[in-house]
């Protein structure tokens, strides 16, 4: 029991339950679209972005409780951080989800998504819960690019 | 309480089972996932132990004593695999490592260049499959239809979930080289009755595959009586070894088709600058075959035909009929494929309201109850069923009706949680 | 008596092996036929039986704790491998089920109508191998060659039986777009430093593919020092299970390559129309590969680097050095290959006057010794050198220069009976 | 060594060492050449008829003993033979290599051939002492449609 409310956090099923920022929107810069082979699970992912700041992280798509709440944090730790601060704490949950349980994950990086922790120990659902956060680095870099271009351009 | 079956001993089949007394999360396993790939018995594994410790050698090549002992092991259990299918002769089995190659290996013998006429396949020509195919009866021949040009066409499914052969006549047509069909879906449990469809490919001249990948194991098969032309079946699944599978094929196709992999042993004389081949089923054995694999799939089969292939499929077919009264009394769950027992394997699809596989998986999990969840390398199944993945529970001839309770005991946590 | 070496134990190795102790014919069975297989030490034995009892199922697509630890045991075994041959990631290794299937599915990835142009290959252009190949890297690149219209070439041989290279610069050209040549050969012993040729190929923008069946069992192999682009190799060779074998590549190229077998795990998306498919190693491993067979190969590799293959190149050497002085005393006997210990591995053919290797096998097998007899798989080797065929003693890690003593012996009872 | 002895008779040895019949004659009406693939070893094989009598066997090849022996013990048994009688011997003896050391061999029929019986108990073998004897088969064949051809012809 003590061991699947390891993985069930109180606050992936709330999360899970109640997803922040779900649904597309506009405007957006760029969007990535991420599929998990061996489940099927999938996750259309978009970011805007204005003055370096992650200004929207929208998404939408199919998927476990694990993939579903961990769209949902991505989307309330990144909205309104600088690109540069987005990716750092991008690398810590990558380094928190290859860790294998043995990673002490820093609270004041990633917020709810410590509750991932468990996850880890997981090895067949990392994937789920690194499915929307894969798909959010591609968006970035395409919004970056995009913006590199828009930057030049103006 | 185990339900004892007529005439089948439940409890004396799953102590031949090692792997069944372990604990899973503090529970005892509850394996429900022998379509993946079924446990192996004590007999299979001492077989395995026997040979390497005994007589291990390369096959064909040798005239001392351990090279001709393994060979004739080798040799000796193609020919109960040859028996256990109703195969004319042993030299109709071919091993391969899985059913996957043995269905690529006929799918490449097929082109444009082929020198007999049912294998050679081009732009306008047709092949044809099913909606309800494992992605290895899906890929080989999508991979083909690329190289050739040729159309891959398929019967679509009824809603609950058999093939749709309203449409036979015209699907199978004097353009349809071959049909490839799975025999029991891995999916939806579905048993196709393939009568009908060997009958039409007989009138156009169409060769006929069976993918028995997950009928060998669980019914007795005959290919005679079948009357098809191919048939592909693993190991793995019908309690021997992994890295072991075949291919039956009537000896004359064998003998049109050309071959496959190229190397050692498939050749009747090499020079630099050309070679010629062996006869069936050398021919497609390119290199050292699984030789370990193969002595223990003989050991599988002796075992499968000790216990009877009609008690077991019976055994099953009880089991799939308690497992469906079973389910019917959960909320929201939702079969997929056929809801009665009939025409149907031991294998059974569900989605539980909204609840997502991996979440019933993992909950399942915890109670030492081993079930699939995700699309089982069937996605056009899902898609056509307008769902991402399912749970799946499939049984075999060591499942019990206790185990089946577990399952129904976990599928109510899972509601707890998720509800 | 067995002769110990310096920092080698062959009486703890030989230990390890069961079937070392059975007889053969009344006699200890003298086993020198590890060319062809190796035995396999119990290390390897317990490790399968346990992976059977303990953790089996299907890989990569389950969240059940059986399904989990069969991953990560199967993956952990892939790491092995890797760091075995000095990949630079697992990822790079493809499980296959032998070296022939490995060498097939490189010939495979080329074809008219690749999109790299690494692997677009048509009339005009050319594939290089030697005349010492194995029929596994000869057959292949003939099938391909029919296949695309493009030219087989090939290294000759010296009267000593290395490779003949005066002619490098020529056969290596900007026509040849892959050389694939054995590390170790598997008739003559010969073992080939390949850095002439590697640097050649990179000249003119060639693959370059050795055949390591023969080498990665016997000494050190680095694919990075080697500076190669594929590596073949061979489980049951190398103290590992029969049924896998694999397929080391730069990982870059096994992305630019198209898929090989299709099915299930090695894809990305499936649907009726189309598919797309998944990153190597997946991309290649189509269906449920052989897993216990891999964590077996996993133990194995274990076992071998726990023993040290720098000790065990070392023995082997000395072994082919005390053979060879042995075999010349014996009358009318002719090494066919290099006849000093210097640059060949433990694998020594002759003939014995005109006695056919047949009879030589067939006398030594009453004694016990357990040699091949035959063209071993390398066809044109017997015909440059003249004889039908060769005896071939090849030895391992377990062998000793008492058993080279039993040969010898063996070779005078042939004599008489013949003489 | 009794074992080693049933395979290696007296018999087999001596014809091993004095060939009958060997080397490839004029005039013969079909040939016919068989490799056996796991050693190379090969026979190329004429037979000469006469009013469907068996006139003579040529050979020529690279075997082991049991191969050599086996082809010289057919020259013997075969010449002058009517063709009927020489497919009945020729059934003997494929019967007697397949049945693994249990068949008796009958001596009136097989003569020398039936020193192979111990052949029969070593499977890699048996391929060796049928090889010309299969090559035989097939020349027997084409000679048989020869000289219907021819007949007919005239
Ligand atoms: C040099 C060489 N290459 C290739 C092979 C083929 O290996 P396998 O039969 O395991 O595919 C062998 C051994 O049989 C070999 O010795
Ligand atoms: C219906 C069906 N076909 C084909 C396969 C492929 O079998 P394997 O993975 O052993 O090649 C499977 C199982 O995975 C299956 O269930």
């Amino acid at each position: 029991m003590t061991k699947v409310d390891d993985l069930y956090q109180e606050i992936i099923l709330d999360h899970y339950k109640h997803p922040h920022g779900r649904g597309l929107r506009e405007p957006y810069l760029a969007e990535a679209h991420h599929v998990n082979p061996t489940c099927g699970d999938e996750v259309t992912l978009r970011v805007n972005l204005a003055d370096d700041t992650i200004t929207d992280v929208s998404y939408e798509g199919m998927g476990c409780s694990i993939s579903q709440a961990s769209a949902s944090v991505l989307h309330e730790i990144m909205v309104g951080l600088p690109v540069i601060e987005a990716l750092a704490r991008h690398d810590a949950f990558a380094t928190l989800m290859a860790g294998r349980g043995e990673v002490e994950p820093d609270e004041e990086v990633l917020g709810d998504a410590v509750a991932f922790a468990g996850v880890a120990r997981y090895p067949a659902r990392v994937k789920c819960a690194l499915l929307s956060w894969m798909a959010f680095k591609d968006a970035l870099a395409r919004a970056a690019e995009e913006s590199i271009v828009e930057g030049s351009a103006s | 309480m185990t339900a004892t079956l007529p005439t089948y001993d439940v409890d004396t089949v799953r102590a031949d089972f090692p792997i069944l007394s372990r604990q899973v999360n503090g529970h005892p396993l509850v394996y429900l996932d022998s379509a993946a790939t079924s446990q192996k018995p004590r007999q299979v594994l001492d077989a395995l132990r026997a040979h390497y410790e005994g007589c291990n050698a390369n096959v064909s090549r040798s005239v001392h004593t351990l090279g001709t002992e393994a060979t004739e092991a080798f040799e000796g259990a193609r020919a109960k695999v040859a028996a256990f299918i109703g195969a004319a002769r042993p030299e109709e089995v071919v091993f391969t490592k899985n059913s996957t190659e043995a269905i690529n290996l006929v799918a490449h013998a097929f082109s444009e260049r082929a020198i007999d006429p049912r294998f050679r396949l081009g732009p306008g020509d047709e092949i044809v499959i099913s909606e309800m195919e494992h992605h290895s009866n899906i890929l080989p021949w999508q991979l083909l239809c690329e190289r050739t040009g040729a159309t891959l066409r398929w019967f679509g499914l009824t809603d609950d979930g058999r093939l749709d052969e309203s449409n036979l006549d015209e699907l199978v047509n004097e353009r349809t080289r071959l049909v490839s069909l799975v025999h029991v879906s891995n999916i939806l449990g579905t048993a196709n009755d393939v009568g009908p469809i060997v009958a039409r490919a007989r009138q156009v001249g169409a060769l006929v595959m069976l993918d028995g990948s997950q009928s060998v194991p669980h019914l007795p098969v005959d290919v005679a009586a079948l009357g098809v032309d191919f048939l592909a079946f693993t190991g793995h699944k019908m309690c021997g070894p992994t890295g072991i599978g075949g291919l039956w094929g009537r000896y004359e196709l064998l003998q049109a088709m050309p071959p496959f992999l190229g190397g050692g042993s498939m050749i009747e004389t090499v020079t630099m600058q050309r070679s010629t081949y062996a006869q069936p089923p050398m021919k497609f054995e390119a290199g050292t075959p699984p030789i370990a694999e193969a002595v223990g799939l003989g050991a599988a089969v002796d075992y499968l035909s000790g216990i009877g292939m009609d008690a077991i499929h019976r055994h099953e077919k009880e089991l799939a009929g308690y497992a469906l009264d079973a389910l019917a009394s959960v909320p929201d769950l939702r079969v997929i494929g056929p809801r009665t027992a009939e025409g149907r394997g031991g294998t059974i699809s569900f989605a539980l309201g909204d609840i997502h596989p991996h979440d019933v998986g993992q909950i399942l999990d915890t109670e030492g109850v081993q079930v699939r969840v995700g699309h089982h390398c069937a996605r056009p199944v899902c898609v056509r069923f307008g769902v991402p993945a399912t749970t799946r529970a499939s049984f075999y001839l060591y499942t019990t009706t206790d185990e089946v309770d577990a399952l129904v005991r976990g599928l109510e946590k899972v509601r707890k949680v998720f509800g």
